[in-house]
């Protein structure tokens, strides 16, 4: 079994090297091939593995070597394949292998074709070092090996020059992989913050025996503890107000938004939360929980309402993502950490099946993005329009996908924590999920079809790269089917989430309530939607409507609060400060010294007379001194 | 009540005629002035009963630095007032006048040592010059006779750099004119190394 | 051989003199053959090191001035061993790499002599001796700067010198009256190390001899805000110069400070900790923020190199393992991913002869391999785990935490500003379209810089994924010294807080 | 009575005389001149130190300054002839080309 | 009446006056051989005062420590007998730089080398007595023949800076006198061990600590402008332009060295006694020095020049070690001097070898910076021999000059004199700046083409001077213990 850990954790490295080989070599198809198939090994030694563990409940645990020994730190590169790693493994490899397969037809024409498969293979690694790492210090190799996997990746095209933000909002790839890396790195400061305080109270950094020690610990140092690392967990899952990098890194190929920004990466953040719930269950860190519950819930809201507006295909999707990632966060705050868990594998299912629909549609339509310049691509692409509507199913939460049992069970929790507020945003958040995802589907597949007004002539994707999709779109389909296995399953590790009595009750009520608003939302979509694109310029410029497609016009905000006075600071401190102040004080000094020496080198007049002088004069002062210093004493 | 008056009078000469020295014009006067001076300060010799160096006061000073003054003068034109651009006289009295001022100062002080010894008093009963004369060839031998190694010096400095072999300075001249034989084997190398 | 240490400090120099025969066309492969013997001598060195001893080993102890109690006196431990095979390393490296046309005799002599004295400020234990290779390290790089450098080299080359030249004489007069104390009470007059730890000195007498000594060092680091010749030595100096400067000649100033300041005055370390960790931070931020806003590459990496300078002291005053292990750590990774950044300017520069970003972008294109090991390097630069760069980074700011949390944090910023800095340059340079034509045409690395590039890349990966070979001699060193440190400290309060600084856990046990 | 303190002030004031001519003069004779001024008024102190202590140290030391003023006088003058033959003058504001 | 006086040889002990009569009897040989064929080659003398001195050398070696002769007019202590060898040695090492390819005027002159011997001898007398008449009559006999000697050159800056050493050597023996006139008055006498027994006893009289410490004052003065220090060092950087380079280098080491030995004797009695503001006069002075003349020399353009400055400045370094009233400060002043010469000796020797007859490079100056520009491209070995005293001279470890530093900068260190110890450090870091940019001369600029070498003047004894000032130069390090041993032994033999 140990070897099946290594397998399923070095294959995707092992894909990642070998592409790596032909990164200087023109597209080359086998290496995708062999990517894909190294991909699907890691995915059968992880689901092998988790047979195992549910077959057997044993936690396998593996030791490959010391890291860093330092005094009393002592890092192992260690791995653990228990139930909550191994769910990940399996959601990991899974989507990753879809999205391999998916991208030998979608990388098709790119000349960095091999090098696309290095990078995005080196992501699953991290993405499994992240996961499997059975210590702090493990999963923050991951988590910064997914930051600079995401950067790569993020910037993959990055040759595009930088543009203003009003033909991209993204600017160019290579800003967005820098805004995305920079941000992440913000957060992580905190992680490590976390991981210090963690390792300073408990004199280790692994799971087994830090999780122990918590109960030992002041309330101060929890705390302070859970908020350093929900900050790392809201950099990686793009929490408010570290959000904005995850929409504009959709500049990255699609396949890496679904893998990375939809499914995997962007759930870390929400992995950490569930990995750590010994700490963040704790009744002293309940506010942090709390917190964290709101933020989700807010993130949740906020986002949703930024999708209603945008235009963008991927963006939309994007936010939704950011929007599912604030209903983990809910749950988890909530101490449903296995529903979190739960619907961040549904989420992984059905919103990398709608991204990589979402690349279907770019691929037809030549890289455009627009869904206002779509309509009627149901005709030309059959099988994109399933899977997409299949997927948008599951997310707007319609029974029986698999988005809908999960998003019920986070919603339930919070009506059953007492949180009628949170209960409600998240309801009324599903309204507007469902609105927007079918408001996406209606433009882009039905209605009129105004691509042909800009010359494209759509086409259906490969068909290989449709029957790869096929498990995503299964999987979203019936994955709703295992909740009460997997409750049984993962609650082995994590606690237990028991509806309170009332809540039971109430249960089919509360579902019918979500079911009715996310029906209402398609139900208004296809309203305004179905039969075509209806512009109107009254509410395209509104004062809401702008302020949603702005993005609240908090990027505006960064790039004026944060990134300009950072500039422009740096460079006061360079050329006011370093330059004209430091430097200059030293040169200054020099100078002083320089010129002094030219003044006093007119002392030296050449004039014996004048050098007599001074003799004259340096006998006086020397009697003089003599006399003062008699007299004194 | 002699040696008072003695004293003021060739106080008041000597700070005259030196004054004359530095402030006068014409070189014809300082070196009067000077001459003057020096034969009054023999003065004091004799009244402090040094009369041997009173002696050789007037001897080297009179005769022999006043000798060779004046036959240095004879390069220059004597009769003519010395067109000098003096130091401003600020200056010079003020620097001047702060050594004196300084000097009297230092000077009031009760420096005679009452309990002090001295080394080499004069033989009981014998002359002045008897007592130098004695104390010069014993103790003194030495510096005596670095005294007329400095003489010597003095002279061969005195006919060297008045002498006519001056005139021509080898240091400015290039060379070709006159190479030795190791010169040459040298100059030859560097030609070779060329 | 017991005398490996005398052989490692003088082999370059004789070798050096003997390069005066050698004719020009040779000279390269004879500096290349001459550090590469140096560096397998190195090699050796740490072969038959005793990683599990804190004491000092390979000694070589010969009174030169018993009088005045100086001796040729060196040894190495864990804490020295790598810098000295660093500094082998960075010249062998260096040597191979070097794209010097002109004069390239001089050049290769010079860097000869100059491997000398990095070796042996790194190997003295007699302060004297120490001082002498010090101040003679100078010379060296003044000249490289100076002759090989940018219209401004005489300028850098001069306040380089200087600069250094000051500091240090004031750290002479710190040596002096340390000396004297250890005279005074003991009776004797040597300037062994070794003996000068067994000295416990009064806690005013420690601050300022501490002053003293931080002078001297803070100017070689160099610490804000004595850092402004960097930039300019940077700048001017040739490639080569920039290679040897960053990855070993700043790395003597945080050494002296592990290797003197602490174990010498653990009193007024303590005391010195707060003022010292405020410099480092400012020194992190502050010159992190003015690497951003630099057009010119090289200046990028110059203020980026203070920036890290600034992470090994706070390591270094973090007095527990940790932070110092990791500071050395982060001297050896700062070493060999500074020097692998200033090859790859120097290799840039080479071809077009500018390190104006203004002038680049989109080189990712044209040079592709070019662009995967800058990446590389700039993703250890960053503190990427599983590079060299995290390593030390993550053991100072862990270990500083135990010292301050709040100036933890400040500290740790370095992990956002310096991926601003370096990503913002990175894309600069490599990201966008090639717009510049002369861009259009350049060649990707040649098998020479390949072959000078890779070792380093092999060992940023190396050192990053396994770096317990070099973690565990530093690791036994440091704890001994911590030891020292805290046996002979005069205030109780100095004790407890070097006790403390333990984790939990050790105490607990 | 006459004590030494009034030799010593009579000497101080020639000595300052003396300095007063070295400052003010530019001729390089006439500055000789005041050289000498200096040393004679050095003489007389040693004098009259000597004679108060009743010993010959003094007078010993008066007859060297002399031989010393005595040789001084015909190296300057040898100097002086130079100076004079090469440029004419003796004016010092003359003689400064080395300067700086 | 005067009785018979018998006075035995024993009683005068002839041996202390030996090394002096060897020198003078030297230059009076040489007068004679001239007397007797007036063309010989000045390498027939070179070679001749060489051996002269050599004899002396070993006359002095055999010495007794601690002796005294000649109606205790002589003293042979341990210094008298360090700064002779010290003396000697120099001068055995300055006089061959008469053997230049060129033909310069003074090495025409026999006279030359007599005069030399001559001041030699005086400068031994000098050193060699506690007696105030002697010291001054040698000083007198020494300095007249050096102000005849830079004349001697014979060119118009020579005569200049002839006067100006002249004149201001009058008015500083006026000093001298002056000063010597109000310690005897103040003591009835004129020895120093009498002197210092006088003033420890009068030192609490009432009115007299002004005129003790005046007269010290008034010699200070004419020490001063011996050993160049401010205000009086205005004459070292004309005299040093206007003498050839062999003598400016014989004359920041000699004369000085000889002036610091008396002062010592003085001055240390006055510090020894606890008259402190002597002690806080000679600081200021030794500070003011080192700093101004430091200053000074940053913006000269010519190497020989800068060179006065810095020997002034190296003088001041010196004169603070006088200052400390150890016998670990008086050590390092031997010390220093010691080494400071070899490199000094080569630093001047590299001038001597690039002086030209005609000015080249300039109008004024003989040796400007851009007669180096480029060296290291021309004469490769001549710029990295140039560079080495250089950096010798700004105290670069392990060269000679550092552990002079060393010492000093130790001695001020352990008498509580911290202060003084930065200020020599910070001076030196100054001091450096200047050495340094002949060194950017040389290696960092380029040649000037069209310009004839600067190797003008070579020949093979000059080399062999260089190689001995490289040696010595370089390994310093390994003889400064048995230098050490040997002056701290000869000190601790000393009458102070």
């Amino acid at each position: 079994m140990e070897n099946l850990v290594y397998i399923a954790l070095f294959a995707p490295f092992v894909s990642s090297l070998f592409a790596l080989m032909f990164v200087m070599v023109p597209k080359q198809t086998f290496v995708g091939i062999v990517a894909s198939l190294l991909l699907f090994i890691s995915f059968l030694a992880s689901a092998t593995l988790a047979y195992h563990i549910a077959m057997t409940n044993e936690v396998i645990h593996v030791t490959m070597m010391d890291w860093i020994v330092v005094g009393d730190l002592s890092i192992p590169f260690g791995f653990v394949a228990d139930h909550v790693s191994v769910t990940m493994m399996v959601v990991v490899s899974l989507v990753s292998t879809v999205v391999h397969i998916y991208s030998i037809g979608y990388m098709d024409h790119d000349r960095s074709f091999n090098r696309f498969f290095s990078y995005l293979s080196a992501f699953v690694f991290s993405m499994m070092v992240l996961v499997m790492s059975d210590n702090f210090a493990g999963l923050f190799i991951g988590w910064e090996g997914v930051g600079v996997c995401s950067w790569l990746l993020i910037g993959f095209w990055y040759h595009k020059k930088d543009v203003t933000r009003d033909i991209n909002p993204s600017i160019s790839p290579s800003w967005a992989a820098n805004e995305a890396f920079i941000m992440n790195r913000i957060a992580d400061l905190g992680m490590l913050v976390g991981i210090f305080i963690i390792f300073w109270n408990t004199g280790s950094l692994q799971y087994d025996e830090v999780f122990p020690k918590l109960a030992e610990l002041s309330p101060v140092v929890l705390i302070t503890a859970a908020i350093a690392l929900f900050i790392g967990a809201m950099g990686k899952s793009a929490q408010f107000p570290l959000h904005t990098w995850l929409t504009d890194a959709m500049e990255g190929p699609t396949p890496v938004s679904a893998l990375i920004h939809a499914a995997t990466m962007v759930t870390a953040g929400v992995f950490l939360v569930i990995r750590a719930n010994p700490l963040f269950g704790m009744e002293e860190v309940a506010g942090v929980s709390y917190f964290i519950a709101s933020l989700g819930t807010f993130v949740a809201f906020f986002a949703a309402s930024m999708a209603l507006v945008n235009r963008d295909l991927k963006r939309i999707i994007a936010f939704s993502t950011l929007s599912q990632l604030g209903y983990m966060f809910a749950a988890a705050g909530l101490g449903a950490y296995w529903i979190a868990l739960f619907h961040l594998a549904a989420h992984a299912f059905f919103k990398a099946l709608l991204f990589l629909g979402a690349g279907n549609v770019m691929h037809a339509m030549h890289d455009e993005l627009d869904i206002f310049k779509m309509g009627a691509l149901r005709k030309k692409m059959r099988w994109t329009w399933l899977y997409m509507g299949l997927a948008s199913f599951a997310l707007a939460g319609i029974p029986p996908l698999a988005g809908f049992f999960s998003k019920d069970a986070i919603i339930e929790s919070a009506f059953n924590e007492g949180s009628l507020i949170l209960w409600a945003m998240l309801v009324i958040t599903a309204g507007m999920t469902a609105f927007y995802s079918f408001r996406q589907v209606f433009l882009t597949f039905h209605g009129d079809a105004r691509y042909k007004e800009f010359g494209i002539h759509p086409h259906e994707m490969y068909t290989y790269v449709l029957i790869g999709m096929s498990p995503l779109a299964i999987l979203a389909a019936i994955a709703g089917f295992g909740k009460d296995w997997f409750e049984g399953f993962i609650t082995n590790l994590l606690p237990e989430y028991e509806m309170s009595e009332h809540t039971h009750h109430l249960a089919s009520i509360l579902g019918a309530i979500v079911l009715a608003f996310a029906v209402g939302g398609i139900l208004l979509a296809a309203f305004k939607y179905i039969k075509g694109l209806k512009r109107s310029e009254k509410t395209e410029n509104s004062f809401i409507y702008r302020l949603l497609s702005n993005q609240y016009y908090i990027p505006q905000l960064y790039a004026e609060m944060i990134s300009k006075p950072y500039a422009e600071l740096s460079s006061i401190f360079w050329k006011s400060i370093d330059m004209k102040i430091v430097d200059a004080t030293v040169d200054a000094i020099a100078n002083v010294v320089y010129k002094s020496g030219d003044g006093s080198r007119k002392m030296q007049s050449g004039n014996l007379s004048n050098y007599l002088a001074w003799m004259v004069f340096g006998a006086v002062a020397l009697l003089i001194a003599a006399l003062i210093s008699s007299a004194i004493g | 009540m002699f040696e008072q008056i003695a004293f003021y009078f060739f106080s008041v000469a000597t700070i005259v005629l030196f004054l004359i020295t530095a402030f006068s014009k014409n070189v014809l006067y300082a070196m009067s002035a000077l001459a003057a001076g020096m034969v009054m300060i023999s003065g004091f010799f004799f009244l402090l009963d040094a009369d041997f160096l009173g002696a050789v006061q007037l001897v080297v000073y009179v005769g022999a630095v006043m000798a060779l003054y004046a036959f240095g003068m004879m390069f220059f034109d004597a009769t003519k007032d010395v067109k000098e651009k003096n130091a401003s006289t600020t200056l010079v009295v003020l620097l001047g006048g702060s050594v004196a001022l300084l000097l009297t100062l230092i000077f009031i002080a009760p420096i005679l040592g009452a309990n002090i010894e001295a080394s080499y008093p004069p033989l009981e009963g014998a002359t002045n010059p008897q007592s130098v004369g004695l104390i010069l060839f014993t103790k003194y031998l030495i510096p005596f006779e670095v005294a007329a190694l400095m003489l010597l010096v003095a002279m061969i400095a005195g006919i060297i750099l008045a002498g006519k072999k001056m005139d021509i300075s080898l240091t400015d001249i290039e060379e070709d004119i006159a190479i030795s034989e190791e010169e040459e084997m040298i100059l030859d190398e560097k030609d070779g190394e060329k | 051989m017991d005398n490996i240490l005398s052989v490692l400090i003088f082999f370059p120099a004789i070798a050096g003199l003997l390069g005066f025969v050698i004719d020009k066309n040779s000279i390269r492969a004879y500096g290349i053959s001459v550090a590469a013997v140096e560096f397998a001598l190195s090699l050796f060195l740490w072969a038959t090191f005793d990683g599990t001893s804190a004491a000092m080993q390979f000694v070589e102890l010969i009174p030169i001035v018993p009088d005045f109690g100086i001796s040729y006196y060196v040894a190495v431990d864990g804490i020295s061993l790598f810098l000295v095979i660093m500094a082998t390393l960075m010249t062998l490296i260096g040597i191979i790499s070097m794209s010097v046309k002109n004069e390239i005799k001089n050049m290769v002599i010079t860097l000869l002599f100059l491997e000398m004295t990095m070796v042996g400020v790194f190997v003295s234990l007699d302060v004297i001796v120490f001082y002498l290779f010090w101040e003679l390290s100078l010379v060296p790089m003044l000249y490289i700067i100076g002759a090989w450098g940018g219209p401004l080299r005489v300028y850098a080359a001069i306040k380089f010198f200087l600069y250094t030249f000051t500091g240090s004489l004031i750290m002479l007069v710190g040596i002096l009256f340390l000396a004297f104390t250890y005279y005074d009470i003991v009776g004797v007059w040597s300037f062994a190390l070794t003996d000068w730890y067994q000295l416990k000195m009064g806690v005013n007498v420690q601050l300022w001899l501490f002053a003293a000594f931080f002078i001297g060092f803070a100017i070689k680091v160099p610490m804000f805000p004595f850092h402004t010749w960097l930039p300019y030595a940077h700048g001017q100096a040739p490639t080569i110069g920039s290679v040897i400067l960053a990855a070993v000649l700043l790395k003597m100033g945080t050494y002296g400070f592990v290797r003197f300041s602490l174990p010498l005055f653990p009193d007024a370390s303590v005391i010195m900790i707060v003022p010292i960790a405020v410099i480092a931070i400012i020194m992190i931020i502050y010159t992190a923020m003015v690497a951003y806003a630099q057009e010119d590459i090289k200046q990028v990496i110059a203020y980026s190199s203070v920036s890290h300078m600034g992470i090994i002291m706070l390591g270094a005053f973090a007095m527990n393992t940790q932070g110092i292990s990791g500071s050395i750590f982060q001297m050896l990774a700062h070493g060999i991913v500074s020097g692998a950044m200033f090859m790859l300017v120097g290799m840039i520069y080479d071809r077009r002869h500018t390190k104006l970003m203004s002038e680049f972008g989109g080189l990712a294109l044209v040079m592709p391999r070019y662009a995967m090991i800058f990446g590389i390097m700039l993703m250890a630069s960053v503190g990427l785990p599983l590079t060299i760069g995290f390593v030390g980074e993550f053991l100072v700011l862990i270990g500083f935490y135990k010292v301050s949390p709040i100036l933890t944090i400040l500290a740790g910023a370095s992990i956002i500003v310096g991926a601003v800095y370096m990503l913002s340059l990175f894309k600069k340079t490599f990201f966008g379209e090639v717009t510049n034509e002369e861009n259009k045409k350049l060649l990707d690395i040649d098998a020479r810089e390949t072959f000078s590039l890779v070792p380093l890349v092999l060992i940023v990966v190396w050192l990053g994924v396994y770096p317990t070979p070099i973690l565990k001699p530093i690791d036994v060193s440091v704890s001994s010294m911590l030891e020292l440190m805290e046996a002979k400290a005069v205030k109780p309060k100095t004790k407890e807080l070097i006790a403390s600084m333990r984790s939990e856990d050790k105490e607990e046990n | 009575m006459i004590g030494l303190n009034h030799y010593l002030i009579i000497s101080g004031l020639l000595f300052a005389i003396g300095l007063m001519g070295v400052v003010r003069r530019k001729n390089l004779l006439m500055l000789f001149f005041s050289t000498e001024i200096m040393l004679n008024a050095a003489n007389i102190a040693l004098a009259a130190a000597g004679h108060f202590y009743n010993d010959l140290s003094g007078q010993m030391f008066a007859f060297f300054v002399i031989a010393i003023a005595a040789s001084e006088v015909a190296v300057g003058l040898g100097l002086l002839i130079l100076i004079y033959k090469k440029n004419g003058t003796l004016d010092l504001d003359d003689l400064a080309t080395m300067k700086g | 009446m005067l009785g018979q006086i018998s006075i035995t040889m024993q009683e005068l002990n002839l041996p202390t006056l030996i090394p002096m009569l060897i020198a003078v009897c030297g230059g009076l040989l040489i007068l004679i051989i001239d007397l007797i064929k007036n063309d010989l080659h000045k390498s027939f003398y070179v070679m001749m005062m060489i051996l002269i001195l050599f004899v002396d050398f070993g006359s002095v070696l055999s010495l007794v420590v601690n002796d005294r002769g000649f109606f205790d007019l002589i003293l042979v202590d341990g210094i008298a007998i360090v700064t002779q060898l010290l003396i000697l040695v120099t001068s055995m090492l300055f006089i061959p730089l008469a053997l230049t390819s060129k033909r310069f005027h003074e090495f025409s002159y026999p006279e030359f080398f007599a005069l030399f011997l001559f001041m030699i001898a005086g400068f031994q007398f000098m050193v060699t007595s506690d007696n105030l008449i002697l010291i001054f009559v040698g000083l007198e006999t020494a300095s007249l023949s050096l102000y005849t000697l830079i004349a001697m050159h014979n060119r118009s800056n020579s005569y200049e800076a002839a006067v100006k050493y002249f004149t201001m050597g009058a008015v500083a023996a006026g000093f001298f006198a002056m000063g010597s006139a109000l310690i005897y008055a103040t003591t009835g006498s004129i020895e120093l061990y009498a002197i210092k027994d006088v003033i420890g006893d009068r030192l609490n009289e009432p009115g007299l600590s002004a005129v003790i410490i005046a007269g010290g004052v008034l010699l200070l003065i004419s020490f001063a402008f011996k050993i160049s220090l401010f205000p009086f060092h205005t004459w070292v950087p004309d005299v040093y332009e206007g003498a050839p380079a062999p003598l400016a280098g014989y004359m920041s080491i000699v004369p000085k060295i000889a002036t610091f030995v008396v002062a010592l004797r003085i001055f240390g009695t006055y510090i020894d006694l606890g008259i402190e503001p002597i002690r806080v006069i000679i600081l200021v002075l030794a500070v003011l020095t080192m700093t101004l003349a430091n200053i000074m020399a940053l913006v000269q353009e010519d190497v020989k020049r800068m060179l006065a400055y810095s020997s002034i400045a190296h003088a001041g370094f010196v004169m603070s070690a006088l200052a400390l009233g150890t016998t670990k400060g008086d050590v390092s002043i031997f010390v220093y001097y010691t080494l400071f010469m070899f490199t000094n000796l080569g630093a001047f020797t590299m001038l001597w070898i690039s002086r030209h007859k005609k000015r080249r490079y300039s109008l004024r100056f003989d040796h400007p910076y851009e007669k180096f520009a480029g060296l290291i491209k021309v004469i490769p070995m001549g710029a990295v021999v140039m560079a080495l005293f250089m950096l010798s001279l700004a105290g670069v470890p392990p060269f000679s000059v550092f552990w002079g530093k060393l010492y000093i900068m130790s001695a001020a260190v352990d008498k509580g004199y911290i202060w003084l110890a930065v200020i020599m450090g910070l001076n030196s870091a100054i001091a450096a700046y200047y050495y340094l940019k002949l060194i950017v001369y040389m290696f960092l600029k380029e040649p000037n083409k069209d310009m004839n070498t600067v190797y003008y003047n070579i020949s093979k004894p000059l080399m062999v001077i260089i190689g001995i000032a490289v040696i010595v130069t370089v390994t310093s390090v390994f003889f400064f213990q048995q230098l050490l041993s040997y002056i701290t032994y000869m000190i601790d033999y000393s009458v102070l």
